[in-house]
């Protein structure tokens, strides 16, 4: 990554931060809410291409998965913790290959729930919750929305 | 946190908690109720070694097994399986009820898996179900498999119920009663799909052979070592040509399935075997247990991206080579057992042939655990060649320690079976093009 | 939108287009250069039966090779493959170059796949490259591996040079000059981790074996019926206790992967073998081919989800499952070398003994096919094991074939070497928390 975006994305991880825990809430949920906020990250830029091909281009942007959508302040709270990690890891030092933490898991579960729960809400594909082994509608659905192959980033 | 409000949530079917009746769960799922009845419907298309059809015998497409199951009951009938709406009426109808010799009748311990009459009658007749002949039980019993075999009749949520699987993983040092719903969906099918025996000191209570764990090598280990001393079972049977003493391998589905890609990465029996469909705008469970491959488009395809057509030819191909091997362990030991009666026709005595004696019944075990597995491999393909390259080993050791017993070197010629083989799978249900579809047919016990 | 900048427009290196310098590429592309110097480093950490370890011998792993090398070169040294910036320093000091019995010298088709000067010593020698002996080539060769083995030096396109590939691709209708990029991922690679033998009616010219197919049955098949009449190579040596016309299989990396799944899912060696990794803020292919279990993380996570620690243990269990069949079809190969060894003590003449040499020949084949194989069964491991079993029955064939020819029964007993290679094997470089790193070796040749 250049410096420029460096220097960007280091003020950017200090105002979600400071806009999450003082008045400038409304701000930072405008800027973060569009999907092409978090590809601009570079380590987002695969994501960001699979769910451009996938069905849910038109339906469902990264925060629609990826934030806690139950109330403002789990997302408020969600947004930031997530951001400022993401942010100071990427200027540490960015991963090669992402996986998601367990927490992040439960949150795309609850939203894919979100969308789709009167199509499973004749089985019990809801009733695992607090289960270790439990089974997420992405373990089977393993290409939705990213696709199987996750080429590091150029 | 809070459950999304739409899924199926806690039932409560208000019927009684040891209902059995398939008819009074239909009125409550009607879904899954039609979708339990299509297991009446038969074919293989698109299945080249599993799929459903009408008592497929196992004893023509395989011609060594005459010799293999000489002097015992699988010699007289044995069929490919189909489904489950057929339990009781295969059980009732086979020659291994209705044809023993010497009028001897077969022991109760059959139904434990054909009906869900079961648990109920094993906590009412306590170790007494087990020895009543099946013709007694037959009589009496109006119910085959239902809901009931794997859901709470209640809350319509998973539970397992046959006493030989919950003792077996207690043995094992596991709760299944408190297992979780993932497992469950596994473990429902273990209740059946797994390899036992009849514990002679408990009046042929049905037993699993897991204590020592679960691969072909650890069952034998369990067989040799405990289930021989401790419950005075030291065989199935005795074979009439070799004298050996022999163990019988049954549907061991469950345990072949462990430690397998798919086990490991946490995959179901339900996920394979009972895949989403869509009634309508909502998806079930599918109640119709089959071959995968014929409707790999649920099965499959959601996990797998390729091209199905390529991964059913390349499922295929692995049971190819599976079949190979499976057809050459049968042959070689065909040839085991009648180099053993040669050495004792040339006159050797039982002390010579301890060693040949032990290498067949070792052979033909690791042969039977994957002939008697009904995925032609796919459920675990490394592990069940590793047994087969076994089978093949011991029951040449096994006709080369006969040869020296009966110090002959001119060993009996291997018959290739696989010309006949190939042929008739290529006759029955075999290219999926020319696959069989048979009408239902009938269920009835009575 | 626009290439990121990082990607390869089309390049012109302004290098001569029959470059062969390493040098020359290294100051054009350092990443890759760097990355290739990086073969030097050797380490099993990670890997129970690949890795990198100096000079790990083969003859003192497995001790049944003793005999079934017998009279062979391999006998002599033969060691477990390491890092491609060695290949000219091994090559020149192995005893098989080094010390073949009465002075007998090596020929120049050894260095065929050692060295980047080899496609333009074809062109300049003709066949008599082929016959003249490695020790007079090596003192006049100043190369060895390099980025033109694969890559087109001006434009840096991939691209195959090797004669005996392309040659044979064309015997099979395939014109690998017209390969697309991602067929040549897996290409550039099988210009030598392949199947060969030494064409005696061309002065030896290197040839592969795969005009009726990639399998090893229909490698032995093109040997049998086209190698021994047409070519006139009967037998790569005649083993010295059986008198079999024996055949030695070789590195059958890229023959092996044909069928396998990650093969039809269009997987190339590259993708696993070459993963991208980056080099400052460059993205670049890993130039370091090695074990990919020792970089699972930029090998495997790109396609597979499950936990790299996950994955590699089942990996390692059906290696696990691989080995144990191995080394039983070693020592049954050892076992049937020696049994016609009897016979013919006993008397038996060649008459006698045409079945059970047919029977070893084709037993040790199967075994050596996937000894030679460099993945213990990874890279398709139903092919994989399916072979072996054969191996495995083919050589117990050939012993009881030799008991009947010599007239004995007492068959000389297996000697099982499991114990053995299982603690050499915990010694050296396994498990992986006591993985084996040494430090960079000598490379040069002269
Ligand atoms: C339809 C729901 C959905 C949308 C929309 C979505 N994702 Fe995801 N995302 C998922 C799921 C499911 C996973 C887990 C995939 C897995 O484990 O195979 C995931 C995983 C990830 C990961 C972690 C890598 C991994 O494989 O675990 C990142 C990073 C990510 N998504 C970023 C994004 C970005 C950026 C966007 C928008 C451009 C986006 N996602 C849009 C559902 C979604
Ligand atoms: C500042 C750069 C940056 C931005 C902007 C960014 N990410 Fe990330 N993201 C990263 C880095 C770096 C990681 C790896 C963090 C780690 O390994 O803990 C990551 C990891 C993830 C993961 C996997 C780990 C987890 O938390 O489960 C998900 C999912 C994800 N990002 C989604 C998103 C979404 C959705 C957005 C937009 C709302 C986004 N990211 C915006 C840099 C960024
Ligand atoms: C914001 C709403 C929303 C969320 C969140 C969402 N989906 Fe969807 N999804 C949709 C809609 C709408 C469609 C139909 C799109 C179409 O057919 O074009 C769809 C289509 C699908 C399909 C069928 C098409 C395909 O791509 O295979 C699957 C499967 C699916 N979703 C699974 C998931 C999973 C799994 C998640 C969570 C990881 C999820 N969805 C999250 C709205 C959503
Ligand atoms: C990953 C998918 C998958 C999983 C998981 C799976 N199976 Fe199967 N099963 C198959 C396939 C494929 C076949 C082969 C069918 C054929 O040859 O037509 C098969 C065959 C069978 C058959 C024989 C079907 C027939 O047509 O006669 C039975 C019985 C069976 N499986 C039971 C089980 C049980 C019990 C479990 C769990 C322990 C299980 N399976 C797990 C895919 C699976
Ligand atoms: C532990 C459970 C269990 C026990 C005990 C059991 N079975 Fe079965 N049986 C099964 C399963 C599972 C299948 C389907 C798989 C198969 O056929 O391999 C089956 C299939 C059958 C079939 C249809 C296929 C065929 O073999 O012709 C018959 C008939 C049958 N059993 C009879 C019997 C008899 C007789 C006994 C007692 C000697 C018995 N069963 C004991 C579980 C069991
Ligand atoms: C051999 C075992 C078995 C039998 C017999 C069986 N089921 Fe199921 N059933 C399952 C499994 C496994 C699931 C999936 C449950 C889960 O994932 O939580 C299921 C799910 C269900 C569900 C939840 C919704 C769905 O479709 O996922 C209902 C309702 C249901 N079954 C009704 C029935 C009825 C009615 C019968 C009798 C006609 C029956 N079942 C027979 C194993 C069985
Ligand atoms: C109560 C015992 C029992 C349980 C529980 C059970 N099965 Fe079966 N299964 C049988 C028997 C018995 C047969 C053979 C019926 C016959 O051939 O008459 C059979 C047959 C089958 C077949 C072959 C059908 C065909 O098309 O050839 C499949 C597949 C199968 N079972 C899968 C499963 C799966 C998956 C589960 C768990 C979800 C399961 N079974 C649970 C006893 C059981
Ligand atoms: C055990 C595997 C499995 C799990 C877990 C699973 N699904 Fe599915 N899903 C399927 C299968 C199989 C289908 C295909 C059904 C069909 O085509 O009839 C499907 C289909 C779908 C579809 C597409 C229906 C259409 O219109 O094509 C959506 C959306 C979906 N699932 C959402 C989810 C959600 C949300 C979850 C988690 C709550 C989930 N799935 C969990 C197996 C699974
Ligand atoms: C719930 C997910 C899931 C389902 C359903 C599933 N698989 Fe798989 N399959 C996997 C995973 C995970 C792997 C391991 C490789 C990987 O990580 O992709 C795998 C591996 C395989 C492999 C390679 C290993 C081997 O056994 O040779 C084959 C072939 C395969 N699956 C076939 C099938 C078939 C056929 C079906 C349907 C009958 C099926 N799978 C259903 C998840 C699944
Ligand atoms: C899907 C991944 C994958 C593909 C594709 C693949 N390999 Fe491998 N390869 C492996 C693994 C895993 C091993 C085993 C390494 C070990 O045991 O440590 C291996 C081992 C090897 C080795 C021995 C390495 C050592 O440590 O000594 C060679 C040489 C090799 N492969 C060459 C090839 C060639 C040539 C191809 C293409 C024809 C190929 N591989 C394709 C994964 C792969
Ligand atoms: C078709 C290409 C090819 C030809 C011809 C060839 N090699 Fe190799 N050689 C390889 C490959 C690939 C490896 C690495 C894989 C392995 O060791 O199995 C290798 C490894 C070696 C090694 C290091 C490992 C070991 O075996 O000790 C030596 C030494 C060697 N070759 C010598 C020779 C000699 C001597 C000849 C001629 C008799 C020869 N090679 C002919 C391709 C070839
Ligand atoms: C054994 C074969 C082989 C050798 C030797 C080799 N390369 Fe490569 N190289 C490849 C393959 C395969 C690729 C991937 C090309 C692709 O997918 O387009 C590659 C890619 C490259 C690229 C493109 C950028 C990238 O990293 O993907 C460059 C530049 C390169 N190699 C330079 C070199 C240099 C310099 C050398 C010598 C020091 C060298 N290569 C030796 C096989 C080889
Ligand atoms: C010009 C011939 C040639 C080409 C082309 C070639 N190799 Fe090799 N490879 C060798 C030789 C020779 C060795 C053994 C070197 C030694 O042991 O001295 C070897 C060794 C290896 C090893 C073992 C390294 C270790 O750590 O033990 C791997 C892995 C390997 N090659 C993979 C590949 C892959 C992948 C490709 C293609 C991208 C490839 N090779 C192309 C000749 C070649
Ligand atoms: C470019 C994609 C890709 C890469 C890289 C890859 N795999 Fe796979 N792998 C697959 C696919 C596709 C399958 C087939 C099953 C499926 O569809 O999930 C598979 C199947 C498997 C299986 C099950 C079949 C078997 O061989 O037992 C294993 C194990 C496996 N991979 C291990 C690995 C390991 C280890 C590596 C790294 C050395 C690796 N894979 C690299 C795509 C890949
Ligand atoms: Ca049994
Ligand atoms: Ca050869």
């Amino acid at each position: 990554m250049e410096l420029s975006k460096k220097i960007k994305v280091g003020i950017l991880s200090v105002v979600i931060l400071l806009a999450a825990a003082g008045a400038a809430t409304a701000t930072m949920h405008a800027v973060t809410h569009e999907s092409s906020f978090c590809a601009s990250c570079h380590v987002m830029q695969n994501y960001m291409a699979s769910w451009e091909h996938s069905s849910h281009r038109e339906v469902a942007g990264c925060n629609d998965c990826h934030t806690d959508q139950r109330n403002y302040l789990a997302k408020t709270y969600s947004k930031a913790t997530a951001g400022a990690r993401h942010a100071f890891m990427n200027v540490i030092k960015p991963p090669e290959h992402l996986k998601m933490i367990e927490s992040s898991k439960e949150v795309v579960q609850r939203n894919c729930l979100r969308c789709h729960d009167s199509l499973v809400e004749k089985t019990r594909l809801a009733d695992q919750d607090a289960e270790a082994d439990r089974k997420f509608c992405f373990d089977c659905h393993r290409s939705t929305p990213h696709g199987r192959e996750r080429p590091t980033p150029p | 946190g809070k459950q999304p409000s739409s899924t199926l949530g806690p039932i409560n079917t208000g019927l009684a908690p040891d209902e059995v009746d398939i008819q009074k769960f239909a009125v409550l799922f009607p879904h899954q109720y039609d979708s339990f009845m299509k297991n009446a419907e038969m074919s293989t298309i698109g299945t080249k070694y599993g799929g459903n059809l009408e008592k497929d015998s196992h004893l023509e497409k395989y011609p060594y097994l005459k010799t293999l199951f000489a002097g015992y009951a699988f010699s007289l009938e044995y069929n490919e399986d189909r489904g489950h709406v057929y339990t009781m009426r295969d059980l009732a109808t086979v020659k291994r009820v209705t044809s023993l010799p010497n009028g001897k009748k077969q022991v109760g311990s059959c139904m434990t898996c054909k009906s869900a009459e079961v648990p109920g009658m094993i906590q009412k007749m306590g170790l007494d179900y087990y020895s009543t002949p099946v013709e007694e039980h037959l009589k009496n019993m109006n119910h085959g498999m239902s809901c009931s075999n794997c859901h709470d009749p209640q809350t319509m949520k998973l539970r397992v119920v046959q006493p030989a699987f919950i003792d077996a993983m207690k043995r094992r040092g596991e709760d299944v009663t408190k297992a979780t719903q993932q497992q469950l969906r596994t473990y429902v099918c273990a209740q059946c799909h797994v390899e036992y025996y009849f514990n002679p000191t408990r009046q042929g209570e049905v037993t699993f052979p897991w204590d020592k764990g679960f691969t072909p090598d650890q069952m034998e280990q369990y067989y040799n070592e405990v289930a021989a001393t401790e419950n005075k079972f030291p065989q199935d049977w005795k074979h009439p040509l070799s004298g050996a003493p022999m163990l019988k391998a049954q549907h061991p589905e469950f345990e072949t399935y462990q430690g397998s890609i798919h086990q490991i990465n946490g995959v179901s029996c339900a996920d394979c075997h009972m895949p989403y469909e869509k009634e309508g705008n909502q998806k079930i469970s599918s109640h119709q247990w089959t071959s995968p491959l014929k409707q790999m488009q649920q099965s499959c395809s959601v996990c797998h991206r390729e091209d199905m057509d390529t991964l059913r030819n390349y499922v295929i191909s692995k049971q190819d080579l599976t079949f190979e091997m499976l057809n050459k362990a049968g042959s070689a030991n065909e040839v085991a057992a009648k180099s053993i009666e040669k050495a004792i026709q040339a006159g050797a005595t039982d002390a010579d042939l301890t060693e040949a004696r032990k290498l067949h019944r070792s052979a033909q075990w690791h042969w039977d655990i994957v002939a008697a597995e009904n995925s032609m491999g796919f459920h675990n393909t490394p592990l069940t060649m590793n047994t087969l390259s076994k089978a093949i080993d011991l029951a040449n050791q096994a006709t080369m320690a006969a040869a020296k017993a009966g110090k002959f070197n001119d060993i009996p010629a291997a018959t290739s079976y696989s010309d006949y083989i190939n042929e008739r799978l290529s006759t029955k249900g075999w290219p999926k093009d020319k696959g069989v579809k048979m009408p239902a047919s009938d269920m009835s016990w009575k």
